[in-house]
């Protein structure tokens, strides 16, 4: 998945990193095809170069050698609601049909079955990141129809569109998961399945998925991960395998 | 220029300055979080807090745990890189442990109200939350009309807490403090507060503050004590003193799972011990978290 | 990382980036005032600016005199601590010079426009101007309702310039650009505006940023363009390099009172020299200006 | 005028200095019995300790040594409306019956027969600093029954008072003068004459003024500034006599 996101990051983007596989992603970019991608981080860490895998988002190492630390408010007044941050990762517990995401509770608000974190800057990334990422592995139980709580809302919440709702950013132009990518159908917002992994089934994503899952007229296939970029993701940025499951 | 000192142990600084029922906040974005004020604030059995954090992290968790809080004001409640904050957990999916009432934003919407509270206005504006369930589960998140374009913008109310405790790399003996690195919403948190408590790794001579004022993030004259508690960050890091104690935050996640083992773990950490001091030592000293060396250059003041 | 250096000559910077009818922020408060590139502007004779600072100062007072300025929006307009602005007064009082439509606030009024406009924000709320007779002068100087209160405050409209320009002491080729001393509103007019123009005292090697982020005001990806020009704020001054030039300022006063020394004097040292450094020379050098030192010393990034 | 105006200053005290007389008189005050008086600039410089005389309220002196640089948005949000000033000094061309001040222009706003340079931090000061000094020599011209233009609202503003206007600073407590100090009727707000200097004549200040001074029943008599005073005024703070106009 890793891989698969590096790949939509283009040199010289700002990109506002999350921890874990969207900071894989945007490193191995870094290593590869976009060596001036200029990470920030919700913790204020701008152009960060961390020398060490970075295990939470107010790592040291995404301090020490930056361009510029700034104060929360600056970061989400001045970089994120002004619009300079062309690419926001996110990810969740769940992800529906119109790419709304639910990183609050399983079940209903008041007594849930499931206490997840919460938004932490998940709403407004979703709301302000020129477009967005989002990483998330395949499962009935990830991809409802519809998200038990919209905690970063996608291209359609109660019918409405992001336009009617006076969104500034594009919302998730891509869902990476495990198997295969969803994209947005350009017309309804819908995600749509538009690419498989080599070897996987598009009748296995869809029983993975809780709607009718519509696919693009012809289906990408996925370029696997190179070896170069196996050896980047496995020997040199997450050695210890904190982040990757394989 | 020295006014009084302001220099307090953390037994009477927080016996002063935090009381039962106060809205407290204790900033640090992952950077300079003050467990030290939290656990005295532990020991010294203090009830029916409101806290506030963006992060409620480790230490809201462990006041959460040893029954200070009636209520929670937060943004994310997850621990960072590692798991679940399971006393919060346990509280909020009813499976044990004290009632705790919640008041939930975004990142943006707490940076928002500790900005709104900072200036002494009553509420702040921004775009956000159009298409979100927040403004549902949290009615007190509202909106206001630009009186130019006549757009309707969603506003956060002030928040003024009773008392903010903020960690700092150093301060002077009147509390003027300066921190770099991460500095969250440190400096909006302390103008916003009634009273504050700034807690150092290092008491410094009031010459090293004015030989690079630039630094300074809160003026001594809004601060209320001083407590010099060296590790007082850890768990967390401060940095160029000490790095983050990753082990101790995967670690909490078997103890917070377990009602008896935090019990026990709060006992042998917070409450069998009289000080920060004691605390170290419990932990066989820290020294393998000590930060390595990596200077700035100084800039040139002179005119 | 680095991307491409944006590196320019003042007048590659001022001919691309500043235009006819432009709304120009020279921002720098007493500190950091870029004359260097007020001078240029004036030399390629850009007409209809509307030139915004909270204080014109003798910049936007020569910028005036020379015909660039359609309009002025401002909260102080005197020559600090030495007088009057007459190309200004002359304008405004009727007295000849072109005429100059006029937007008024207070400092406060200029630092929310800045703020709104950095913050992408239609308008920036305050408690202010009640009483006072500013909100009649100023029609945009209007009122919002509290959400939560239902008290009405103060609001100013956001100010999203063209372009800004800002001096500073060093930044490397893409941008990042670090000041010390008096920040002024430089850091929000820069965020507020769609062209970025940062000229600097040195460039330095992007290693030197680095060392020390916490000092970086202005990231490089809203930068434009970076233009070398040292001694380029006289005769205001830059902390830790050169300071004001009070004779100048006094001097002012009596050839900005004198329609024909005016005229010889933007002759002499603004349209017959080539750029920045035949400007000095004509000055003869300004090295009695050059400050001392009192160099600050580094703190520990490591971890 | 500095002496009378230092002596209202109290240690401890953070004050929002302007340039000129109201330095100063800061200065002087924490030379004498206020060291510890914390100065405030506009400009951003707090707990200055300026080693030459600033002949702006940006001197790189004030910034040098100081305690805390911020910027402007800090000082007006965080220091002044926050209610951390408790003292703000204030001057002006005009200053009228109930302490309202005009730095604005002289004549109508549209065609000034004098163009002021304006407010500056001056409106925000009247209304938020917990209390005001006001500094202006008397004559006719300077003390009219009305002000031309409210730059920096007193006591009473078109018939209504501070707390109907909602402002949460006392206002002007005392207006030094050369000749005299006026004090705000504690009903009214009028400003009233409240002491002399020594050999000075009421009439001669009443006829200095543009409305029907009143005076306090008993006028205090004002001490001129002891020999120290006048040594550190002249010898060590404003040698070249830069503000002293004797």
């Amino acid at each position: 998945m890793a891989a698969v996101a590096a790949r939509e990051l283009r040199d010289g983007e700002v990109v506002f990193v999350g921890i874990g596989l969207p900071n894989l992603a945007c490193n191995l970019a870094r290593a590869t095809h976009a060596p001036n991608l200029v990470l920030v981080y919700e913790s204020g860490a701008v152009g960060a170069l961390p020398e060490r895998l970075p295990v939470s988002i107010g790592d040291p190492a995404l301090v020490t050698g930056s361009l510029m630390v700034c104060g929360m408010a600056d970061v989400f007044q001045s970089l994120l609601q002004n619009g300079r941050i062309e690419v926001g990762f996110l990810g969740g517990a769940q992800v529906d049909r119109w790419g709304n995401i639910n990183t609050t509770v399983v079940g209903p608000y008041e007594r849930p079955e499931v206490r997840l974190p919460g938004s932490g800057g998940a709403a407004e990334i979703a709301i302000h990141a020129r477009r967005t990422l989002v990483v998330s592995r395949l499962s009935r139980r990830a991809f409802p129809e519809r998200v038990d709580f919209v905690t970063s809302p996608g291209h359609r919440i109660g019918g409405r569109s992001r336009a009617e709702l006076g969104m500034p950013g594009a919302g998730p132009v891509k869902v990476v998961t495990d198997q295969a990518v969803l994209e947005p159908d350009p017309d309804t917002g819908e995600l749509v399945l538009a690419g498989v992994y080599p070897g996987v089934d598009p009748d296995a994503v869809r029983s993975c998925v809780g709607w009718e899952l519509r696919a693009r007229p012809t289906l990408a296939s996925i370029e696997p991960p190179t070896p170069e970029e196996l050896r980047l993701l496995r020997e040199v940025l997450d050695p210890r395998r904190i982040y990757l499951k394989g | 220029m020295s006014a009084g000192s302001k220099v307090a142990t953390m037994r009477d600084a927080v016996a002063e300055l935090v009381r039962d029922g106060d809205t407290v906040v204790i900033e640090g974005f992952t950077h300079l979080i003050c467990f030290a004020a939290g656990h005295e604030i532990i020991r010294q059995r203090r009830r029916d807090l409101t806290l506030c954090r963006l992060t409620p992290d480790l230490i809201y968790d462990q006041m959460i745990a040893a029954g200070c809080a009636r209520k929670l004001v937060f943004s994310w409640a997850g621990n960072p890189g590692a798991g679940s904050l399971h006393a919060f957990r346990r509280a909020v999916e009813g499976r044990g442990g004290p009632p705790l009432e919640l008041e939930e934003y975004s990142h943006f919407g707490m940076v928002g109200r500790l900005s709104a509270g900072a200036a002494r206005l009553p509420f702040w504006p921004m775009r956000n939350y159009m298409g979100t369930d927040l403004p549902t589960a949290n009615p007190r998140i509202a909106t206001v009309e630009c009186p130019y374009t006549g757009e309707r913008l969603a506003a956060v109310p002030a928040l003024n807490p009773d008392v903010t405790i903020v960690h700092a790399q150093r301060a002077d003996a009147e509390g003027n403090t300066q921190i770099w690195g991460l500095l969250g919403v440190q400096k909006e948190a302390a103008f916003a507060s009634r009273r504050v408590i700034v807690v150092v790794e290092e008491l410094v001579d009031q010459r090293v503050i004015r030989a690079d004022p630039n630094r300074t993030i809160i003026p001594g004259f809004i601060v209320d004590a001083v407590v010099v508690e060296p590790w007082g960050a850890h768990p967390s890091y401060a940095q160029g003193y000490y790095d983050r104690d990753n082990e101790f935050y995967l670690g909490w996640e078997r103890i917070s799972r377990d009602l008896a083992a935090l019990a026990a773990w709060l006992d042998t950490y917070v409450y069998d011990v009289q000080d920060r001091g004691e605390y170290v030592e419990r932990l066989g000293g820290l020294e393998r978290l000590r930060a390595d060396t990596r200077v700035s250059a100084g800039v040139n003041y002179g005119f």
